[in-house]
């Protein structure tokens, strides 16, 4: 670690992507070809998608509201989006899906956060004194039953707890040897939680988690940063791995599944639909304005699709 | 109270929106929508039962049509088990606002967020919304086993967590084969299920293409059975692809033809979303006055599913149909 | 009773009719419009056939292997019989059928038995000493919770037992009030068992099987004969009814079902096809001289029905 | 012991019969067929396993096949679950003479008849077959909670007669939200299912047409999953119907292409049962003698299914599929 050095062509790279493409770039490469990955919604779906489309063709996409072995030719606004049943091996349902998942057919999944402790114990639903958030969803499910688990999200220190405030998605819970397998559960537990200020992983005897991948421009004052703020003596790998930045495939990929710009351009209100929006307008130009940009794009997605 | 009708045994079950709702929801009743979030989910429902003012209502679901958060604005919701709201957004957008302003506000009546959180420093005399929190496969589960008509489904989710913590309603016990840990999560008493269908007859078959949600148990779980059908078909027609009916005219209590009736929410196969009119109601919802504005125009303005058609326009919802074809069709 | 003659016209329609038709067409009467029944396999499919053709149009007809509300353009050899799936409104699985009977939608269900006792328990599997019959099937579970049964077979007295050998299906148990609901079950019992010597039904305060209905031919010493038999002290219904022989719709209904003539020949080995079987044959010819008859009375049904 | 394979893993799955038999049927090997009772159930498994010769065999069926009665005549198959037989046929025919002959002779084995009746008098040293009754239901639910990965389903079946009495997994329990009586049925234990599917394709997405029996269970419930496929298609062809997928690729080991499997039974849309043959093996099999000469000749004196269907005739089965599609087609 003593010899890295940050060199201005990596500050140029840490620029050119926002946080979105940090995650989700890096995130996608966590999952692999043939696998069966159960995808949440938003970012959490787009890691996988991205994975699908670059390195994994193979993957069978799965949704939970019942959708199985999509092409994923547009990233899903819902579990149920009508993209997913677009060129799906499967139709079937929410409860299929579950059923599946708790017999061990789920390979991985990914997920999205709120709060997580040193064990990969994770909260989504509620953040003391007075915060709700969405709640588990099939979170809670996927977590306790899909062979491993990769969380993504934005970094940001509130996350990581001594203590989550409500757990909705199991982890390793006291971080004992076969905690999960004595409890009850089905699934291995999480494996990574990769966010755009690096990936941390957990130790397979101790179960705790540490930093294990960062970053090209994440210097040893970052990397002291992110370990400091944890509530734990956050470990450090000693192989420390060094993330490659979102390459071209990964980000044309985003570029395809994001005719609206919701990835691209992170604020709501300066992407190009929010104007129609912002003018109150319901009427069919600005319909048709949303329509024509995702219908373009889902035209050109089949014809490489197919 | 009028004498029990077997709407079940009736031949030919057509009814209109008005009337499904006035016959099957009263106050204190449960009741769920199909699909799954927002995709082929009832919407119109929420509108309508604004429109009639039934009371203390209970609603269930696994992920949370957003339609609940007006009918917990109104005031008429009391009880909501779910595992899920779409309530942090981009942009510190608020899903739920209705929700929110419980919590924070006790308006219009205080919250109990599933025994963990719970509006502070109440004053007034409405009763609490009781929120209940589940996983989606356990409020799927709670389906099952009311549509099985037992008393529980086997559940591994949840295992050391907080759910079954907070909900007593899970139980834990040693399975008495293998003495390993399992959890039980108990059935759901449920009076109504509205379903959106791309296809239905007039018997109640009801047939449904792309996911099919939990559709297939809600309507089993269901007292009683309300299909919304985006198109009516002969029972001919519906021989054609017997494997896509997942509700029998044996469930069935009432049909209505209603297309776009999960407006403005997408149907597969039938129709996209409206994203601008569902961000023109989650940006009006931040205040509660501009919420009652927007209920006024939206709801209350309209007399149907037709009229709050006609307001979104309806060249509009062509436009959406064409859109919703590029991905799928549903074949004859 | 005391005023009831048999005439000759009366003998003279006892012998027209074998016994598949005495039973069955009987039987049908049971059946309502509109209700969802659920039908066995051989002559009690049959019977809920005959009622869909002849008075009951509308009868929603479930097989368990998965075929709800189909036509019966033929009688069914099993109840995942091709014919099953012809003009369906639903094509499910046999989990689906038992579940929604369990839920309380199969209105009615009609079986055969091996035994049955007073209060209509029935046994399909055993008999003692040493006698396997086919075993319960989906029996048990009709019994158990569709909400009523009607028992159909040939009369003969070994049927009637002070106490069922193995107790399969289970009919008002120890025939105390509201012992069914008591144990656990979900529908309200038998409601008839119809054969070719009279219908026995139930005593709605005791559950007692008694001998509710009789041909016009049954005279006197004939109802003794049945009434003896029973291990129990059999009451007559005070109101004894009688039944109408087969009509000539319901006949017909049995002819067009029945093109190899299983139902209206009861001896196999008398069967126009057995010949071909006699000779061992398994050649074209053989096989054809079935099928056109099978063929040939599908395709004349069809057009009836639609 | 040979290095465990990924089967599901793989990405294309296409194995012959007997290879798909010898890879997942070892000695002690819990196995079931999809389909029910005679209707797209896989009798040509039954037929390689007396070819192959693997020993102490359990099946498990709701309402079973007649090929296992064969199984049981070489002796390959010492425990057999199920709620019913095809054992009492017209004219005083036996449907499982191999069943019958084992309780009245104990030859090849005894028989322990569900606990309530067994091979009288038998002085030889053959473990006795078991038989375990249960109601076709139960049976399903047992494919359930295995398809759950749950350990038990509840189910009101049964309450007050003799199966429960004498199949002692069958647990009475009271249920603890409302204290009424309940049975718990267990998971089964199953090492492979055999499924005759209409389509399939390489990567092993079997797609069903028809009743679907408990194949969506049986498929999951199982270790190992063999698709026997009356057609092989592109996935791009099995994109069309994906709500006819019941069985996804993440289910399939191994995918054999095998018109006629279910011979000489029926396949909806795709072939008729064939009553010559039939009644011929049924015949056969009344006496032990007569029995084994039909071995010989339709089942040893045949290398595979497709002699098996020479046998029969070509041109028969040609007929057969015509007379099949009278009734119904696969579309495309």
């Amino acid at each position: 670690m003593a010899d890295r050095k940050v060199t201005p062509e990596m500050m140029a790279e840490k620029e050119k992507w926002n946080q979105i493409y940090k995650v989700c770039c890096v995130a996608s490469r966590e999952f692999k070809d043939r696998n069966c990955v159960f995808g949440g919604v938003g970012i959490s779906f787009l890691a996988v998608a991205i994975a699908k489309q670059v390195h994994a063709p193979n993957m069978i996409l799965v949704a939970e509201a019942g959708y199985v072995g999509f092409t994923g030719v547009t990233s899903m606004g819902s579990p149920a989006d009508n993209a997913g049943g677009f060129m799906a091996m499967c139709h079937q349902g929410l409860f299929d899906m579950f059923r599946d998942q708790q017999a061990g057919f789920m390979d991985q999944a990914c997920l999205g956060l709120a709060q997580i402790d040193k064990f990969g114990n994770v909260g989504v639903s509620y953040v003391n004194p007075l915060i709700r958030m969405n709640g588990s969803g099939g979170g809670g499910d996927i977590s306790s039953s899909a062979k491993s688990v990769t969380y993504v999200g934005e970094y940001n220190p509130r996350q990581f707890q001594a203590k989550v405030d409500y757990i909705t998605n199991p982890g390793f819970l006291d971080g004992s040897k076969n905690a999960r397998q004595k409890a009850g559960l089905v699934g291995e537990g999480p494996s990574a939680f990769v966010t755009d200020r690096g990936i941390f992983r957990f130790d397979p005897e101790t179960h705790e988690m540490y930093l294990s991948d960062v970053f090209p421009w994440q210097d040893d004052k970052e990397i002291a940063e992110i370990v400091d703020a944890a509530p734990w003596d956050m470990k450090v790998a000693k192989d420390l791995k060094i993330i490659a930045p979102p390459s071209e495939d990964e980000a044309n990929a985003v570029a395809m599944m994001d005719p609206l710009q919701g990835y691209r351009i992170t604020q709501f209100m300066e992407r190009p639909s929010a104007k129609y929006i912002l003018m109150g307008r319901h009427d069919l130009i600005a319909y048709n304005y949303n329509a024509i940009l995702v219908e373009e794009s889902l035209r050109n997605n089949m014809k490489v699709m197919i | 109270m009028a004498e029990e009708v077997d709407h079940k045994h009736k031949l030919y079950k057509l009814m209109s929106e008005q009337e499904a709702v006035s016959t099957f929801v009263h106050d204190g009743t449960s009741f769920t929508v199909g699909g799954f979030l927002i995709n082929r989910e009832s919407d119109c429902v929420f509108r309508e039962i604004a429109r009639q003012g039934q009371k203390d209502l209970k609603f269930i679901e696994e992920s949370a049509s957003p339609g609940v958060d007006m009918l917990i604005g109104t005031g008429q919701v009391v009880k909501f088990d779910t595992a899920y709201i779409m309530h942090r957004q981009v942009g510190g957008i608020v899903g739920m606002p209705n929700i929110e302003r419980c919590l924070k506000e006790g308006n219009p009546r205080p919250v109990n967020m599933g025994g963990f959180m719970s509006t502070p420093d109440y004053k007034g005399n409405e009763q609490p919304l009781e929120i209940v929190d589940w996983t989606n496969f356990q409020v799927a589960l709670r389906f099952v086993a009311a549509a099985m008509n037992v008393p529980f489904m086997p559940n591994r989710s949840s295992f050391g967590t907080d759910v079954p913590k907070y909900n007593k309603q899970i139980k834990f016990m040693k399975d008495p084969y293998t003495d390993q840990p399992i959890h039980l999560i108990p059935r759901c008493d449920l009076d109504v299920a509205f379903i959106t269908v791309q296809k239905a007859d007039r018997r109640g078959n009801g047939q449904v293409w792309g996911y099919e949600g939990c559709d297939v148990w809600k309507a089993r779980a269901a007292k009683h059975v309300v299909l919304f059908a985006e198109k009516i078909v002969s029972t001919e027609e519906i021989y054609r692809h017997p494997a896509h009916t997942i509700i029998p005219a044996y469930c069935t209590d009432a049909v209505v033809y209603l297309p776009f009736s999960s407006l403005p929410f997408p149907v597969y196969g039938c129709h996209s979303s409206d994203g601008f009119i569902t961000m023109d109601m989650l940006l009006s919802s931040q205040t509660r006055d501009s919420w009652k504005m927007w209920m006024d125009n939206w709801v209350f303005g309209c007399k149907n599913n037709a009229e709050f058609c006609g307001k979104i326009g309806w060249e509009v919802l062509e436009r959406s149909v064409k859109s919703a074809h590029v991905l799928a069709t549903i074949p004859d």
